[in-house]
């Protein structure tokens, strides 16, 4: 399963995914949800690094390259975003 | 919540405070009345549907009430929350509507992989 | 594959039909097939033809219309959605006494029994709110 | 005294349009006055004369239609928020080369300085959001 | 000063809201607000339980009767609401 | 910020989120050109409109770095954030446009309180 996260790391939206995330599922962060590059102790970093992408484009126009860059995330572009729906034949959204 | 074509739509939103849960529950209803199996899964701020002194809806405002009655008779008859996010309301199961079934958040990722299609509100 | 979009934000306060129609873009250079945009909840106000953004912001309604332009793919709005939001045809205007209309072809208003056979009938369903 | 107020929420979306209406008719019937209302960010859609609510719901901009024509109230939209988000009246219609339009009196499409000139006026200015 | 909140007592409006509330200043609940009666320990009636009040239209809307009842929380109606904008000549709304 | 006419602006949702940002920014410029003073207060979210690293806009989505720039030529030259709210955002006061004046939280309430005029978006 895919979750989709479109609102900050510390909303209720983010906190109810990080509920639902199971062990094969993989998580992109789009619009709000790239601020959670700011907050490396944030709960989905700790679960599940390994399978958290940022979308590209959204966290350049937040202003949060740096961030990325510092804490080694992984960013995708809109394409990278399109094969991770193609892998998953689930995708839930969190907004 | 086995069967291969069952949806399971979320209601993450309280009454009220937007249109999203008068719209997942037409969702359901909708669904229901397709002759898909649909289960209900409240988290968050969509528990506050669930409380059973629930009233005659805000001045001016549609109560979801009557909605939620509608559920049984369009045969959508398992609605699911989550331990932790009752815990997070300080709510108890005592409060709810009688026909709600409490779920430990651990088992939230298997219990939403047991359906085929999920639409989250 | 075929891709089915559910977009449920307003333009120009959400930005999921930004997210939405790039998505769709990229989506069809990839060699995808959309099997169709369902607009519900905020999402319906992407179908107005009234929207006038200021000259140098996307105007999301003309956005729609181009990518059904060049790929047929059908935009389809809840009709329940809409009305109460609205956002209505020339025939439900005339249905509900309204002199005007802001909802015109490709945009269609529709049940949301459109929204659960778009989800079965294609191999995914993305949301974007 | 006299009471500006400011609504920001979309009826059927947020819940301000309401508490918004009902703190009006109570504050008439208290003796106070009502310098206007503004309608400003998502709020603008209270504007919308083609806003078609199920029967069993409260018709919102029917009801702030009452209100003005019941005691008077300027019902004042901010034009930027309205026209970014598709309500026009016949005026700016024409000006964009559209057919048709969704706005017109009580409700007058106005500038933002309307909005501080509004609290500037009046003793106490009341946000619903 | 007036403060009126309109979102849950865990949301982001309440937290900028209490660090706004000084010593004079009273606040009033409103729409989804009102939860804050299922909270005893939210901070709000920690700092300020004397100044509390809650729109009783949206408390028997929200089904919360009994909580506000249990916990001998200050009820008022629209009346009571616009009677506390006159005694205050500021009001924030945070939503 | 003692000025009797004084109109504090409160920023509190990130820009591309909502339009909320921007309408309180237009709110801003609008009360500085009648004249009035005004400063501008971010917390929370509001306080990303701050990061000097802002690009270009999300694609489609105009940029708010423009109408930031645009405060100082109508005068809004105090910019106000809290040291709590920066934390909370594991922000440091060097990532942020040079302009921003930081208070300590426990200081709002009389801050708020010198102003005759306040919008919160």
């Amino acid at each position: 399963m895919l979750h989709i996260l479109t609102k900050a790391p510390d909303s209720d939206a983010a906190q109810q995914m990080l509920q639902a995330v199971g062990e094969n599922d993989a998580i992109i962060l789009t619009e709000a949800g790239v601020q959670a590059a700011l907050h490396s102790e944030w709960g989905g970093f700790q679960l599940h690094s390994a399978r958290i992408f940022l979308l590209a484009e959204d966290v350049t126009a937040w202003g949060l390259d740096d961030a990325v860059a510092s804490q080694a995330l992984t960013a995708v572009d809109i394409d990278g975003f399109i094969a991770l729906t193609e892998q998953h034949v689930q995708t839930v959204t969190w907004y | 919540m086995t069967e291969p074509n069952g949806l399971l739509v979320i209601i993450r939103h309280a009454p009220y405070a937007s249109n999203l849960l008068r719209e997942g529950l037409d969702t359901a209803l909708v669904a229901a009345a397709f002759g898909q199996p649909v289960d209900l899964l409240f988290l968050g701020q969509g528990i506050m549907a669930l409380l059973h002194e629930q009233g005659n809806g805000a001045p001016g405002q549609k109560a979801s009430r009557p909605t939620m009655d509608m559920l049984e008779m369009y045969d959508i008859e398992r609605l699911w929350t989550s331990q932790e996010a009752l815990q997070a309301l300080e709510l108890e199961p005592s409060q709810l509507l009688g026909s709600v079934e409490v779920l430990e958040a651990k088992r939230l990722p298997d219990f939403l992989k047991s359906y085929s299609q999920i639409l989250n509100f | 594959m075929e891709y089915g979009l559910l977009v449920m934000g307003a333009p120009y306060t959400s930005p999921a039909p930004h997210s939405a129609l790039r998505f769709a873009h990229t989506l069809l250079a990839r060699g995808h097939q959309i099997g169709g945009v369902f607009f519900y909840h905020e999402g319906v106000h992407n179908a107005s033809a009234l929207m006038a953004p200021p000259q140098d912001e996307l105007n999301l309604h003309k956005a729609w219309v181009e990518l059904h332009n060049a790929h047929q793919v059908p935009l389809d709005v809840c009709i329940a959605a809409a009305l109460r939001r609205g956002i209505m045809s020339e025939a439900e205007a005339k249905r509900h006494g309204k002199a005007s209309f802001n909802l015109e072809a490709p945009f269609e208003l529709t049940g949301l029994g459109q929204l659960l056979t778009l989800q079965q009938r294609c191999d995914r369903l993305i949301t974007f709110a």
